[in-house]
């Protein structure tokens, strides 16, 4: 093999290696763990989350939500329909936030059973509406990706 | 090209072994950058908070520091140009200087974490291996680009600000992961999110040594 | 600040200045950027007409 | 060998018209209705309400900053292939409205940002990758700023720019799982049909708009570079 040739042949390999990396990147469900969130249910079987920061979504219990806006905290229900977990919120939640609404938080659960968190995602759908447009149809799933 | 891969790696070493300043130089200016982050730090238990990245942050620091270096014996005895009429195929001297760069970034690295352990008051929860699979990652992640850069920054007008301007945008995803896989190893890992973090890097590293190594015979070439 | 009134409400309302603002400045930028290409233009072409 | 290129190529010319000049205006038109369209015909959005108005001249920011940075990844490629000089302008030429656009966007999602999260800057991955792949090309356009030979400057500037590009996507991978929440890029699937309509006249005036600008920098850049490479006429008349 000629000089030239094996020249050629390493900048296709290291072409290929490179594509293959970013295409794995892309591809794979790698990012699935570290998107993940838990349900209330997962977070109260899980007993050795209790010091650990850990996500939790699920939908904010109607008539949970009470809002110190002066104080800057929120205390609200996260619920997944089986079980829930009362959050307690320094820091106010984004705008869009409200009760009904699916949320990802962001904090550690106490030992007194209360999650504790300065973050509060509001996970609306990526849809682009008009007001009295048809009506979403993907709003099923709490968070996208 | 591989045996002459080892030999610049095996020049490399050596240089390095002869002056061991350079490692220790670097162990010290990560260690200030530890006590330095420790006095800024508003309370202790945000100081075992960010132990993870801090240790990164000095790792990234004193990386630009060891690659500004990199070159800094051939441009003082003239040998940019010997390097390349030397028979040696360019793509040798850049893994050679870059393993070497991973090594001595990994050996700074390896001397911090005990430190870390003792100033931050953190201890392992997880497993070490994989500790030390970000340690090796990691640094390799900062090496590759680095060596390339250095080549090019070593040359131009304000290196100093250059290679910094250049290099620390591109590891960001590096330096995010091996923080990130770090504070898991550090903390515990109850979702385990340890594996993605140590996946990410190797494709990080993957896409990296690869590209650079093509890269850096064309630059080579120019110089 | 209009837009603050509703925090919680779940909809955004008002917020004219903040839209005006976005487009303002993308047209800031355009224009902008096509000033500063014809000045350079201009010096670039007298630089190299009469060295 | 470039250099002879340079110097064999018909001088300028001296017209004042060029084909980019006929791109540019129609990119001129289409933006004056896209944006009037976005502000005052397009419905306000369901949730953001009038604020969602934005997205008309903020997405396609984003999308033609994108469009930018992808042509400055192919010239440079290019570049390195071939070595031709005029490939190397049009690096520079796409990296530096890419960096205008970029700066923009961040900007216009700057603004975006305080009404519907309540924050100018947050941590978002979008946000934070675009501001990543901002810094990674202005490094490129410094790096050029700072090395005065020809060739050795269009290399690294077309090495700098192959690994600014292929560093995106895991610059975004890494921001999105490090920060993992954020709606998924919206297409034309997923928002309501007025609305794509008038989304896609705008990005098609960025598009045109862009070309233009990246065009004008080409001729800036060859001007440049000639002005740089004539031969030094003072000190030839004083022998």
């Amino acid at each position: 093999m000629t000089e030239a040739m094996k020249r050629r042949l390493f900048g296709v390999a290291a072409l290929a290696v490179a594509g293959a990396a970013l295409f794995y990147v892309g591809m794979s469900d790698m990012g699935d763990d570290l998107v993940y969130y838990w349900t209330p249910s997962e977070l109260i079987a899980a007993a050795e989350a209790k010091e650990a920061t850990v996500r939790l979504g699920g939908m904010v219990k109607p008539g949970t939500l009470d809002w110190d806006r002066d104080a800057q905290q929120a205390r609200f229900t996260i619920t997944d329909g089986d079980h829930e977990v009362p959050v307690h919120c320094t820091g106010n939640p984004p705008q869009m936030f409200r009760e009904g609404i699916g949320a990802v938080v962001e904090g550690k659960l106490g030992t007194d059973g209360v999650f504790r968190t300065d973050r509060v995602m509001v996970k609306h759908s990526n849809e682009y509406e008009a007001p009295d447009g048809h009506p979403p149809e993907v709003q099923t799933t709490l968070v996208d990706e | 090209m591989i045996a002459q891969t080892i030999g610049v790696l095996a020049k490399e070493l050596l240089i390095e072994w002869r002056d061991r300043s350079r490692v220790s130089g670097l162990f010290f200016f990560g260690l200030a950058i530890l006590l330095m982050v420790a006095f800024a730090s508003p309370s202790e238990g945000a100081l075992r908070d960010q132990a993870a990245g801090t240790l990164w942050v000095g790792l990234l620091l004193a990386s630009t520091r060891a690659l500004d270096q990199a070159y800094a014996i051939e441009m003082e005895h003239d040998a940019m140009e010997a390097m390349v009429l030397w028979p040696v195929d360019p793509r040798a001297v850049f893994y050679g200087k870059a393993i070497a760069n991973s090594l001595l970034l990994t050996t700074v690295a390896i001397g911090l974490v005990p430190l870390l352990f003792a100033m931050y008051d953190v201890q392992l929860r997880g497993d070490p291996l994989m500790l030390l699979g970000f340690l090796v990652l990691g640094c390799a992640g900062l090496a590759a680009p680095g060596t390339l850069y250095g080549l090019v920054t070593a040359q131009a007008r304000g290196s100093s600000v250059l290679l910094p301007l250049l290099l620390f945008p591109l590891v960001v995803p590096c330096i995010l992961a091996a923080a990130k896989g770090t504070g898991v190893v550090l903390e515990g890992d109850p979702m385990g999110q340890g594996d993605s973090w140590l996946a990410l890097l190797g494709a990080f590293n993957a896409l990296h040594w690869s590209l650079s190594g093509v890269l850096y015979g064309r630059i080579a070439e120019d110089t | 600040m209009t837009v603050f009134a509703t925090a919680g409400s779940g909809v955004v309302s008002g917020g004219w200045e903040y839209v005006y603002a976005a487009y303002g400045v993308t047209w800031l930028f355009f224009v902008g950027y096509t000033v500063s290409l014809i000045v350079r233009q201009r010096a670039a072409d007298a630089a190299s007409e009469d060295p | 060998m470039s250099t002879e290129a340079v110097a064999s190529a018909p001088a300028p010319t001296k017209s004042r018209f060029h084909w980019e000049h006929l791109v540019g205006l129609l990119g001129l038109v289409l933006l004056v209705a896209g944006q009037y369209m976005g502000l005052f015909v397009a419905p306000p959005e369901r949730m953001m309400g009038e604020v969602g108005r934005i997205l008309y001249t903020h997405v396609p920011a984003a999308w033609l900053a994108m469009v930018a940075f992808t042509v400055a990844f192919v010239t440079a490629v290019a570049h390195l292939f071939t070595g031709r000089r005029g490939l190397d302008w049009a690096t520079e030429a796409a990296v530096e409205v890419g960096a205008m656009l970029n700066v923009l966007l961040l900007i216009q999602g700057s603004i975006f940002a305080r009404p519907t999260w309540g924050v100018w800057w947050t941590w978002d991955p979008r946000l934070t990758a675009s501001a990543i792949m901002l810094l990674t090309f202005v490094g490129v356009l410094m790096l050029r700023g700072a090395v005065r030979d020809p060739d050795r400057r269009a290399t690294w500037t077309s090495v700098a720019t192959v690994l600014a590009y292929v560093n995106i996507p895991i610059t975004y991978f890494s921001v999105k799982w490090w920060r993992s929440l954020h709606q998924i890029q919206s297409s034309p699937e997923t928002v309501a049909d007025p609305m794509v309509f008038v989304l896609r006249l705008n990005a098609f005036a960025f598009l045109f708009i862009m070309i233009w600008f990246i065009a004008r920098r080409w001729r800036l850049a060859q001007t440049l570079a000639r002005a740089d490479e004539a031969p030094p006429l003072p000190a030839q008349e004083a022998t």
